[in-house]
């Protein structure tokens, strides 16, 4: 987290399977900022990470940091980013510490695997081969390497998904404490999570019109 | 911006005006060509009546290569400059491409037969065509084995890419390798080395086969277009479904 | 011999020639059969499918 | 290149692991070879006329049949989607995956051949060369392959669309690697049939890396 | 029965909304056989010496690859969890299901199988054997790997793991159905192999769905 | 609903993994009850769904109906309940009403199918493949299943994933309905899940110590 820096995005367009599910957006997510997506099954929350990530190229419009446009130079923009999806990547026949540990060791040559499992309270597990876990405690390890090397954004698809309450209250302790560090937070959630001082943003506003199709 | 999301009305303005033209070449064309091909040229000295399936072997032939090298640069486009129009192209194509396959394998294999004494041989050029089919058809499988029609486009336009230098080596075989089957004698460098009375039915039969394939094209196309339209509208519906459940639940939610 | 005959004939090579002709006709034949189905029918779909189209009749019965 | 040996390190380790893996496909490859002597008969003669081309042709089926799972776990586990968001270049990603793949399963099977090379009575003295040309061979369809393997991510009937994709493609291998043995077999240089497959490893090399990045992140959009 | 006919009709009916999947089927059998004058040289003699051999290989390989989802998807998407908790009885699930599968892809096997033989120069006195051997053999290739099918379920390298079990058992099959054709090729009698033939079919007609029951149930037990 | 009937475990037993996950639970169901289990990730919810399905069979203890235990006539067992798990089953190239009503003709000879969707609000898709669904859309096509053949008993595993508020509502419905004509509902949750008089099992309660490995 060496400078200042903005992750922002401009009159973005999702154009899929002939319309448009939402258009005309635009965000911006500062230092210690956070940002939560809202809306509907079926209004784009998770397209938009998606595209965050550079997963899901915008029909139109452009996402940046302060220096650049993503598309641009993608692995400069990989290097910024943790993205959280649906799926949680655990190797059945990986150790939970082995498992933190090769996403980190990608990112940094000495990862703090332990701490992080600690965080989510999963350092009794590390031993513990990925095949034996239930579906709370895989989404868990997939958080954990969230921590394991530190980013400046965390892209969050649902994170709360599966976890029991003391799970959901350890996600927020570590948000808060990432915002502390100046990092910035994009979330989409059905359920209340506690990012004070969040911004919202409903996807519900950018519904885009149909075309007209004859 | 709107025509950009793929509105398709001007290529089927287009379409409009070019179809009707097609078609009346094909017929005409393919009329002419039948009368010189089977009534008006004479038999060849060396290979007698056969000779006659040159007329709809070798434009048959030509076109199996053709589709696939327009399959190619649509495949191309669409993976470039993202034209959504050159995805339904190379998927109108790849039908048309396979059919003219079959039938340059099967007119061949019947000129085989009495010209060489076998349907079949396993030399360079027979075999390449025969891997251009199966490139045809792994096309087809792989554009259609998505329940996302968008990534079978990406993935096959990708898979066409790849095949096509076989394209070459169909063209090529022939000089490269030493095989039963004849060299190119009409496209070659100094003109062709064949006789004008054979000539004027081949050229008639493979410009009719062209027109047929822009004919048939444009309606593929066309049924494309559909096929994309429909999705859309039952994507619509789907989400439709959803916002106006979320209405009436809440008006219900209201009233209690 | 009549010409007909000798015409169908072929020198003796009648055996490949037509047959040749003949799936060169049948594909191409049914290659347009087969597309213009696809067309009808996608057209067919897409009418009742279409919104704007439903409407147009809907309104039509109301009035 | 620290980022190609934590992910071959990793490949090694789940093949590993999961024990069986390099053996099943080992065991494909004889299985494959020995029904043909229940096809065919089991004539000596016969046999090791065409012991060459069924061997390379069993090496063709065994290296598509294992290369279906090169990309599909870790598409359907959701960990190809983190690989990919990785400051990582994804043709590193690929080219670690493949010499995995390569390790665990090429090389194994080119140990094996000369067993069967025994099995189908071929003659001795087209062992070395059978062996080397495998080695040459095998590379490259294991790089071929990925492509096929990338692009299949996410469709239904994976597996026999892989090979109705792949095979097409591996059949220069296949046509060079047995005409190889073929000429050591007849007394003839299998120098050139050598060369030529070396060069068709040089062009694979090369260009596949870069193919399969372009289908992994075409797989990945969406 | 009438659940049967209600599973059939399912199972023909998704087969026949995707289209090509068993035209793809056909097409890797095709190019399986298409491979071997690449491997084992274009001399017809030779060719047509194997052209039997070869076919039935081709079609085992074929029939093995498209079993291998027989009940993948049904797994993967949950349809076998609720299946085998539905009140019918799991054989007539495992009956209808195979049926299903031989119907299309079974069938359009055989029709290909006269084509190939053509490319093979194999003897036209053949071909009626050919087609009648694969038609009994092929319903026992799809009950046998019905069986393995059931039991890869789960598993990793679900494909690889089939073909070592299944491939030993098809071989009683492959014998018989080589030598009824090579029976009417050399102008002896094909009656007393296809005789077997029908055996076989008998035999796994009989025993295929209860096995493949009980390794359904199992792999469900998790 | 032919006659009175009481479904019932008794000190049953989960050993999964190398450990206990539950030991010694008790419970049952009478007519017209619900039972809503409860407890952290990784405490055996799934593991006790699935068992009383019969998918799992219990390490120590058994599960039985008035008449008789379940792995005595598994089929008979079978026809008693519908299991709702975690996939949800729906063809992509089926529409939704031929997909409901594969399932319901393996129990009924004519199902209701259209009552069914209309219960949750999927009745206007009845002829769109299910290809084209969102996520919670196909939960409620496997919910619709449930309902176009009646039986006694349902068990649902965290029925209202990747449902929004009306659907859970709907839910909520169905499940009184049922109940109010006999039938008995087991359901774990996360979330709160309005079950009336339901009683509730906290898997947390059943915790077996684990074994000691030396
Ligand atoms: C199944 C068998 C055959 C296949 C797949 C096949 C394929 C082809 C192809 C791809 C071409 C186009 C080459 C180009 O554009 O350069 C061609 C041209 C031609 N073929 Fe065949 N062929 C077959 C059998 C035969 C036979 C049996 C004959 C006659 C003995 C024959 C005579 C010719 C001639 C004269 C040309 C025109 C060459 C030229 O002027 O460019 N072909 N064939
Ligand atoms: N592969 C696809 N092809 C076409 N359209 C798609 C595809 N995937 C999603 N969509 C459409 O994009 C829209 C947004 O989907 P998305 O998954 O982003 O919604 P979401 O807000 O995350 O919903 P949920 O709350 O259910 O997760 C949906 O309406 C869907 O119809
Ligand atoms: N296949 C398996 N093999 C061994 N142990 C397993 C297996 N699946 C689950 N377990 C173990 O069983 C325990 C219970 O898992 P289960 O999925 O029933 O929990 P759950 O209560 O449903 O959790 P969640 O709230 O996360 O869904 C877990 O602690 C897990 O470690
Ligand atoms: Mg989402
Ligand atoms: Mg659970």
């Amino acid at each position: 987290m060496d400078r200042m820096n903005r992750f922002f995005g401009d009159n973005l367009t999702c154009f899929r399977g002939g319309r448009f599910v939402f258009a005309g957006l635009s965000f911006a997510v500062e230092e210690g900022g956070a940002l939560v997506l809202r809306g509907p099954n079926g209004s784009g929350k998770s397209s938009l990470l998606r595209m965050m990530a550079g997963l899901l190229p915008p029909s139109a419009g452009a996402l940046a940091w302060d220096d650049g446009r993503i598309d641009e130079e993608p692995e400069a923009h990989h290097e910024r980013f943790h993205y959280v999806g649906h799926a949680d990547a655990v190797k059945p026949v990986l150790t939970v510490a082995e498992n933190v540990e090769f996403w980190a060791r990608l990112r940094t040559p000495e990862p703090d695997t332990r701490a992080a499992l600690e965080a989510f309270g999963i350092d009794r597990l590390a031993d513990v081969p990925g095949r034996f876990l239930s579906a709370g405690q895989k989404r868990r390890v997939n958080l954990a390497r969230v921590l394991a090397a530190p980013v400046r954004l965390w892209l969050l698809d649902e994170p709360a998904t599966a976890l029991d309450a003391d799970a959901v209250r350890a996600v927020e302790a570590a948000i808060a404490a990432h915002r502390a560090r100046g990092g910035m937070v994009v979330a989409s959630t059905h359920q209340a999570l506690g990012l004070d001082g969040g911004d919202v943003l409903d996807l519900a506003d950018f519904q885009g019109e149909d075309l007209d199709i004859d | 911006m709107i025509h950009r999301f793929a509105n398709p009305t001007r290529f089927l303005r287009l379409a409009d005006r070019i179809q009707p033209w097609a078609a009346g070449l094909t017929v005409v064309l393919g009329g002419a060509g039948l009368y010189f091909a089977l009534f008006s040229s004479p038999a060849d000295y060396q290979q007698g009546e056969t000779v006659r399936i040159m007329y709809i072997h070798v434009p048959s032939a030509w076109m199996a290569l053709f589709c696939y090298t327009a399959l190619a640069a649509a495949c191309a486009t669409a993976l470039i400059w993202k034209h959504p129009l050159a995805d339904l192209a190379a998927r109108a194509t790849a039908p048309i491409g396979a059919c003219f396959t079959l039938l340059a394998l099967a007119t061949g294999s019947l000129w085989g037969k009495p010209m060489w004494g076998t349907w079949w041989v396993w030399d360079a050029r027979l075999t390449s065509v025969l891997i251009l089919f199966f490139l045809y058809l792994g096309y087809m499988a792989l554009n259609g084995a998505f329940d996302d029609p968008e990534r079978g486009q990406k993935a096959s336009a990708i898979l066409a890419l790849v095949g096509f230098i076989n394209v070459p080596i169909i063209k090529f075989s022939v000089d490269w390798w030493n095989t039963l089957h004849q060299p190119a004698s009409v496209i070659k460098m100094g003109g062709p080395a064949i006789h004008p009375s054979m000539l004027t039915p081949l050229l008639l039969m493979a410009f009719a086969f062209k027109a047929y394939f822009v004919w048939v094209l444009l309606m593929r196309m066309r049924g494309e277009i559909n096929a994309m339209k429909i999705r859309a509208v039952r994507l619509r519906q789907v989400h439709a479904a959803e916002a106006t459940s979320a209405d009436a639940g809440a008006a219900t939610g209201e009233a209690r | 011999m009549s010409g007909m005959e000798t015409f169908l004939e072929m020198g003796g090579h009648a055996g490949y020639i037509w047959p040749a002709y003949g799936i060169v006709a049948l594909v191409l034949a049914g290659l347009w059969l087969a597309s213009r189905r696809f067309v009808r029918a996608s057209n067919a779909e897409l009418e009742d499918l279409n919104p704007r189209a439903r409407r147009k009749r809907g309104s039509g019965d109301e009035a | 290149m620290t980022n190609f040996v934590t992910i071959l390190r990793r490949d090694l380790r789940l093949s590993f692991r999961q024990g069986m893996d390099s053996l099943m496909v080992v065991m494909f490859f004889v299985i494959a070879v020995v029904l043909f002597p229940f096809g065919v008969g089991p004539e000596p003669n016969i046999l090791a006329r065409i012991a060459a081309g069924v061997i390379w042709v069993a090496a063709l089926l065994a290296s598509m049949l294992s290369l279906e799972r090169l990309f599909q776990t870790d598409y359907e586990d959701g960990s190809l989607e983190i690989l990919v968001l990785q400051p990582v270049s994804l043709e590193v990603v690929v080219a670690a995956k493949v010499t995995a793949h390569w390790l665990t399963t090429g090389l194994p099977l080119i140990a094996a051949a000369p067993l069967l090379a025994v099995l189908l009575n071929m003659d001795a003295g087209g062992f070395a060369i059978l062996i080397l040309a495998l080695a040459l061979g095998t590379p490259s369809l294991s790089l071929i392959g990925a492509i096929g393997a990338a692009l299949i991510l996410g469709a239904r009937r994976g597996g026999v669309l892989l090979s109705l994709m792949v095979l097409p493609l591996y059949i220069p291998v296949l046509i060079f690697g047995v005409s190889a043995v073929d000429a050591a077999l007849g007394g003839f240089a299998a120098r050139p049939h050598l060369l030529i497959l070396s060069g068709l490893l040089l062009a694979t090399v090369a260009l596949c890396p870069w193919v399969g990045a372009a289908a992994l992140r075409q797989a990945m959009r969406s």
